[in-house]
């Protein structure tokens, strides 16, 4: 009998009128009956600027099948969130405010444009006014604040990596003037495998002779995933000290790694005063790939993930194809879920410092399921283009037991591959 | 005990050719084009529905799979949801006149013709309640009120089971004197019954989910028809 | 010798708006209404607005009574009810009772506008008490309740706390004979349900349905308003019954998105109620030897290109007494009922 | 004096009958069959007395020469039930037939076990129907179940010529007649026709009762249309049986909001799933009857809703639940009102929960009763009786 375990009401043993019960012949159950919609939940959230759309859903239930934390079976996406609010759930301090990834798949589909990249900050920014934020969140928030960066490295290291790069990587301390400034942000800065991409992008930019500049250790994080998973406040505070630090230098460009920083950069420094042109590596590389005089014959197939934040979020599905075809010997081929309908890695709207939160609520970690879908391919390679795709992807071939069948790499540790 | 699980890997064990037959079987059911116009998903049927009040069980999506023909999902659903109906017809008011209950009774039907494993979990207990029918002409009888079997209905049942005899003779309607059946019925009555039984194939269900059950009581029943004369029937 | 009159049955908008086009085309209207006034259904059950665009319906019907009333080509015939027909198209004469006598209209060719009832909600199957609980109303008795500019719940004259518009009440039901949709409904409903958000800022306001139907415009019109301005709740699931529990009205159905049946508690219910042939619509098609279709409407012949024709020829039908129909349709219908009958008049006319 | 331009409830007027909807008023296919030859129709005797169905269809419900079509668990388990439903006919001194000469309906197996067929079921109602058409008298069918199952039973042979082939054929072998009832009539029917009779002999003033109703779910809800309304009660919008006797008696009839609810028998359930039975019983009937209407007593009139709601009650003692009401059918309302005996005629001995506080607010000395009824059985214990008869009942 499909019953819930908490709907039964029975005592090992009772006592009536003399006669004994046991628990099958007292056992009742609870009724499973709604029995309110106390909109009190839906109204606290849509009276939160920012936060109105989450009041038009209409159930049409488009954003279900597209949202990636359902497809890992966590129950979620955007109209069943609205009919839990319907039903009184306080979303400020649910465990759903925090599964959302910002993906903006769900967007992508919704005919009511119920709007969670705006929804989902605006309430998690009160939740962190009032400290209810998910522990290991709360400690990337803290590095953030007290180094400069999530991972909680030393301020004074965050250009340590251009001594292994082979080339001379220019310092705008120095340089004061260049056609690019490279935003390096902080995974390519500190993490292990983003280095490596570091340094095979600063010889990109070498053997292509652009002329760029880092800014070391004057660069501190973007905190746009932050800003995303609620600390609006250190997310401006940020912005207002790179933009300070931008504007005393000159250049044409900034380019950026990391497409999060890309979408800060594009979508909130301006409305703090920093109006740049900014552009992703690959949309930049992209144009130039001829120029390469690319030798190496790499002779692999690869599948390529879209970056949510470079692809749905900032539109830019075709460069890092581009790329992948200028490259010698490289076979491209598609994930059943690519481009516009990419799938996500996890990674985005704080999700980066939620794993262990997340593990509590899904089946298996997005990443993973990112992962199977690449080895059905058949690719040898999975190809980013987002710093928190590398190590994330290369933790999910290990748990899916994927090791030695596909590697990870980003587009640039390619593109260094065959130029050498 | 748990949420209604419709996951239909749970029973990957069984053929889709052999889902797939279960269900034309109840679709060739002559009933069946009155019990399914097309569901259009009110929810009327489930608000009706005692079992979905405590059970995770809903009439509506035995409909809605049955409409859909899903025989994976159906096969889930008659291998466990199908026996939480109450068969009291609420679901009747359905808009489109569909009746769930209704076509739960012929999936049922199928389950126990087909000598179904669920059908069989279901029916044990149910036994006593098939003898008593098929031996007495009547479903339940004041002997069957004992302690042992309604603790939960309390101090009463030790009072009737005690002053049964008694009470039973108290009682003014001449035909109600009886502890082993509800009334009086007359033998060929019963005999009768039985007839109608192997003649409609019954008995052949009861031996598909019972068979002990059955042989007991074929046995006491051929005595008691060749006893009345009836040796010469043919039961086709 | 032929009649290029052409008499219209019914006053309300469809017979109004026939009326006055047929007076505009040059001919005359004989304008015949079995009431007193004009104005059809919307002045009878006095109406407040208009769905989608709020319009006072008074106004509008004022409108539409003022186009005939002072308009040389209308011959207006109140007080008059139809009882019989003699001749065919081009020599029609229409027997009629007025005021006691027996008078012959003469016409070439006849529009048919009786329109439609509100269905009775004591005939639905789903115990929704209508003529047990003083706090279950109608669509119509909520709209009277607009007019007078007094929204409140009958049993005791306060405003409500909590409102629930119950859809398909005597629509889509097999068990009834009504099958089809009566198209309005969901598009009142939501208009409804913002005047109720007028009246009763603070109520807790929801529609149980179905299926929303809300036809082109009226989708962005009134139902995203609703939802997203006014802060209605469309949950997807109908009413089984409704019972009193104390001093409210239990809506017992089923939430069909969360899969749980629900019991909630509301100080008042709207029944949605639909469209069913009006007595006259009936009583007109035995009068002109028209067909009528399973549900007793008036049937028309040409499909989707003619909604006006009926089998007898020079017999025309425009408005609800076709089918459901809004305010939109039934003026569409009348246009093309007024081309069409002059023009089956005139060919007449030629002699072949 | 509040003004509305909208009209109370009871000023509300609709009328029953309509010309729509899919009706089951199958007397005419009943006749048409029977002139092709395919079955006889049994007439409902005169006299009779006719009552509104739900769409306004007059139905005749016999009064006399009636053949008792008992029910198996009221007989059974709560036989004070049936023995009221004789002692009524007895005194108003009518004709009527309680057969040996039959079976149960076996849809209470049927509805819960499957182990059954359509064949199986029509041909165990027609061969009951035939046992009543032999001698001459017209079924008056006690159960609910069994009501609501032969008016399917019914419908399926008027509209499945093969399931009448395969039942005649059945019945020739048995060598009986084919043999269907005019009308299907259930005994509440017969008790609400005989409302204004028994009220006319009432003893016991019942005005200061309150009591709360249940009609089964198979009177009511398994083929509507042919159950009985009446616009005086609930606006004809739920059913008027047992409310209309109640109401006739002087009853004071409450509402609660769980009125069409089932009572949780469940058919499987009452014997191997009682912990459904019983939540749904106590929690869902019981205690929503006491909290919203406080009644001194529940009227039902079918075996699984008097067993369900009666017995249940004792488990839920064991969770503090609302419990502790008595029920009762209105068989036994009816013939208590007119002076029958609580434990002789009534027998609410078998009743399981408490009904003392209400037959002493009815002024009944039920200790003196009891003794009354222990000298019965100690006349049957001494072997001067063999039986209580119907002379001792008195």
């Amino acid at each position: 009998m499909p019953i819930h375990k908490k709907q039964i009401i029975e005592k090992e043993s009772a006592v009536v009128d003399g006669i004994e019960l046991g628990p099958d012949w007292n056992r009742m159950f609870e009724q499973r009956v709604l029995t309110d919609y106390d909109t009190s939940g839906l109204d606290k959230v849509t009276s939160v600027e920012g936060a109105e759309s989450m009041g038009w859903c209409y159930q049409c239930t488009q954003c279900i099948p597209v949202c990636p934390v359902n497809q890992a079976g966590g129950e979620y996406g955007p109209r069943k969130i609205f009919r839990q609010l319907q039903q009184g759930m306080d979303l400020f301090t649910d465990d759903d405010l925090w599964k959302c990834t910002t993906c903006m798949n769900c967007l992508r589909v919704c005919p009511k444009s119920v709007d969670m990249i705006k929804i989902m900050p605006a309430i998690r920014e009160e939740a962190v006014m009032e400290a209810d934020v998910p522990a290991e969140l709360q400690e990337a928030f803290e590095n953030t604040f007290e180094y400069g960066n999530p991972l909680g490295e030393s301020q004074r290291k965050r250009a340590d990596w251009i001594q292994n790069a082979g080339v001379e990587v220019p310092i705008m301390k120095d340089k004061k003037e260049a056609d690019y400034l490279w935003f390096v942000e902080c995974y390519p800065a500190y993490h292990g495998r983003g280095q490596e991409t570091s340094q095979a992008m600063a010889r990109i930019l070498t053997k292509l002779n652009v002329d760029f500049g880092i800014l070391g250790t004057e660069e501190k994080c973007s905190c746009d995933s932050q800003r995303l998973a609620g600390e609006v406040g250190l997310f401006e505070e940020f912005a207002e000290y790179n933009i300070a630090t931008f504007d005393k230098y000159k250049f044409k460009k900034i380019m950026t790694t990391d497409p999060h920083a890309l979408n800060a950069m594009k979508k909130k420094y301006p409305e703090l005063g920093g109006d740049y042109d900014v552009e992703h590596y690959t949309t930049m590389l992209a144009p130039m790939m001829d120029q390469l005089d690319l030798k190496n014959d790499l002779n692999i197939k690869v599948t390529f993930h879209d970056p949510c934040y470079l692809g749905r979020h900032n539109g830019e599905y075709m460069a890092p194809r581009n790329i992948i075809d200028a490259l010698p010997g490289v076979e491209l081929i598609e994930m059943g879920r690519c481009k516009e309908q990419s799938y996500c890695c996890g990674g985005g709207g704080g999700g980066m410092w939620l794993d262990g939160f997340m593990s509590d609520h899904v089946n298996e970690r997005l990443s993973e399921n990112r992962v199977r879908e690449a080895v059905e391919t058949g690719a040898d390679v999975l190809v980013v283009c987002c710093p928190y795709e590398i190590s994330r992807f290369e933790d999910a071939v290990k748990s899916t037991g994927n090791e030695g069948k596909l590697l990870v790499k980003d587009i640039a540790e390619l593109i260094d591959e065959a130029m050498a | 005990m748990m949420a209604l699980d419709l996951s239909q890997n749970k029973y990957s064990d069984v053929s889709m050719e052999e889902k797939d037959r279960l269900f034309a079987e109840a679709k060739a059911d002559e009933r069946w084009e009155h019990v399914l116009y097309g569901c259009y998903e009110c929810g009327i049927c489930v608000a009706a529905c005692p079992s979905a009040r405590f059970y995770d069980f809903s009439p509506r999506v035995i409909a809605q799979a049955v409409a859909r023909e899903d025989t994976d999902l159906i096969y889930t659903l008659m291998a466990d949801s199908i026996w939480d109906c109450s068969q009291c017809f609420s679901c009747d008011r359905c808009p489109r006149k569909n009746s769930p209950g209704q076509i739960i009774t012929i999936l049922r039907e199928v389950s126990v013709k087909n000598g179904l494993k669920s059908a069989k979990e279901a029916l044990q207990g149910y036994g006593r309640i098939i003898y008593k029918i098929m031996l007495t002409g009547t479903q339940v009888s004041p002997d069957m009120l004992q302690p042992d079997a309604f603790p939960d209905w309390g101090t009463h049942v030790y009072e009737i089971a005690e002053n049964l005899d008694d009470w039973r003779k108290a009682l003014p309607p001449e035909t109600l004197h009886t502890t082993e059946t509800s009334w009086v019925i007359d033998d060929k009555t019963i005999i009768e019954l039985y007839l109608i039984w192997h003649m409609t194939g019954v008995m052949d269900l009861i031996s598909g989910v019972d068979e002990g059950l059955y042989d007991i009581i074929v046995d006491v029943m051929e005595e008691r028809l060749e006893e009345a004369g009836y040796d010469d029937v043919t039961f086709d | 010798m032929a009649s290029e009159n052409i008499i219209v049955i019914g006053g309300g908008p469809a017979g109004l708006e026939a009326a006055r086009g047929v007076a505009d085309l040059g001919y005359k209207a004989i304008l015949v209404e079995k009431r007193d006034r004009l104005g059809g259904t919307p002045d009878e059950a006095q109406y407040a607005a208009l769905t989608p665009d709020m319009r006072s319906a008074k106004e509008a019907m004022d409108e539409m009574r003022d186009a005939v009333t002072d308009n040389s080509g209308v011959e207006l015939m109140l007080n008059t009810t139809v009882t019989g027909s003699e001749g065919e198209l081009g020599n029609f004469v229409v027997k009629a009772e007025q005021g006691g006598k027996q008078i012959d209209i003469e016409a070439g060719a006849v529009i048919l506008a009786t329109g439609f009832q509100h269905f009775d909600p004591g005939r639905e199957t789903q115990k929704y008490g209508y003529y047990e609980h003083d706090d279950v109303i109608t669509l119509v008795d909520a709209e009277k309740m607009f007019t007078a500019g007094n929204f409140v719940r009958p049993s005791n004259g306060e405003k409500p706390k909590s409102v629930a518009f119950i859809q398909c009440v005597g629509s889509r039901d097999r068990q009834i004979g009504n099958e089809y949709c009566s198209k309005v409904c969901c598009g009142i409903s939501s208009k409804q349900a913002i005047e109720v958000r007028h009246h009763c800022p603070d109520a807790k306001i929801y529609i149980f349905y179905i299926d929303m139907r809300m036809y082109g415009y009226w989708e962005n019109e009134i139902y995203w308003p609703a939802q997203e301005k006014h802060k209605v709740n469309y949950i997807k699931g109908m009413a089984t019954e409704i019972l009193k529990q104390g001093d409210h009205l239990i809506v017992k159905g089923e939430d069909t998105t969360l899969r749980r049946p629900m019991e909630v508690p509301m100080d008042m219910v709207i029944l949605a109620v639909g469209m069913e042939p009006s007595v006259g619509t009936k009583e007109m098609a035995e009068v002109f030897g028209v067909n009528k279709n399973k549900y007793g409407f008036i049937e028309t012949i040409g499909g989707a290109l003619n909604t006006v024709s009926t089998n007898v020829e020079g017999v025309f039908a425009a408005g609800a007494c076709t089918g459901p129909a809004d305010l939109e349709d039934s003026v569409s219908a009348a246009g093309s009922a007024v081309m069409k009958s002059i023009g089956a008049i005139r060919k007449a006319a030629v002699p072949a | 004096m509040l003004h509305l331009p909208v009209l109370k409830a009871d000023e509300r007027k609709h009328s029953m009958d309509t010309d729509k909807g899919e009706k089951v008023d199958l007397t005419d296919a009943i006749f048409q069959l029977e002139k092709e030859g395919e079955w006889i129709v049994q007439r409902v005797p005169e006299p009779y007395i006719e009552l509104d169905t739900k769409y306004g269809r007059k139905k005749k419900i016999p009064i006399e020469h009636t053949w008792h079509h008992k029910s198996c668990g009221q007989c059974g388990h709560i036989p004070g039930y049936s023995a009221s439903i004789f002692w009524l006919n007895r005194e108003f001194g009518l004709d009527y037939h309680d057969p040996t000469n039959q079976t149960s309906c076996t849809a209470w197996n049927y509805y819960a076990s499957a182990t059954s067929n359509p064949e199986a079921q029509a041909a165990v109602a027609i061969r009951n129907f035939a046992s009543a058409y032999e001698v001459g008298y017209f079924p008056l069918i006690h159960c609910g179940t069994s009501f609501g199952h032969y008016k399917e039973v019914r419908h399926a042979l008027v509209h499945q010529p093969e399931l009448r082939r395969k039942v005649k054929a059945i019945m020739e072998k048995l060598g009986k007649p084919f043999v269907i009832p005019e009308e299907i009539v259930h005994y509440s029917e017969w008790v609400l026709a005989m409302k204004d009779r028994i009220a006319e002999r009432q003893q016991l003033d019942m005005s200061m009762i309150t009591a709360t109703v249940h009609p089964a779910c198979h009177y009511h809800k398994l083929i509507e249309d042919d159950a009985i309304y009446d616009s005086e009660i609930y606006g004809a919008q739920r059913t008027a049986i047992i409310s209309g006797t109640l109401k006739a008696l002087g009853i004071n009839v409450a509402d609660y909001s769980t009125w069409f609810d089932c009572c949780g028998f469940g058919f499987r359930h009452i014997l191997v799933s009682r912990d459904f039975s019983r939540s749904f019983s106590v929690q869902r009937k019981i205690g929503v009857m006491i909290e919203e209407a406080n009644p001194d007593v529940t009227v039902t009139h079918d075996t699984g809703c008097v067993t369900t709601l009666d017995q249940s009650q004792f488990a839920g003692k064991a969770h503090d639940k609302k419990v502790g009401l008595p029920v009762m059918s209105d068989s036994q309302m009816a013939a208590l009102a007119m002076g029958a005996h609580p434990y002789k005629v009534l027998q609410l001995h078998w009743h399981n929960t408490d009904n003392k506080a209400f037959l002493e607010k009815l002024g009944i000395d039920h200790e003196k009763k009891w003794s009354e009824f222990q000298h019965e059985i100690q006349k049957i214990k001494d072997g001067k009786n063999e039986y209580m008869s119907w002379e001792d009942a008195k």
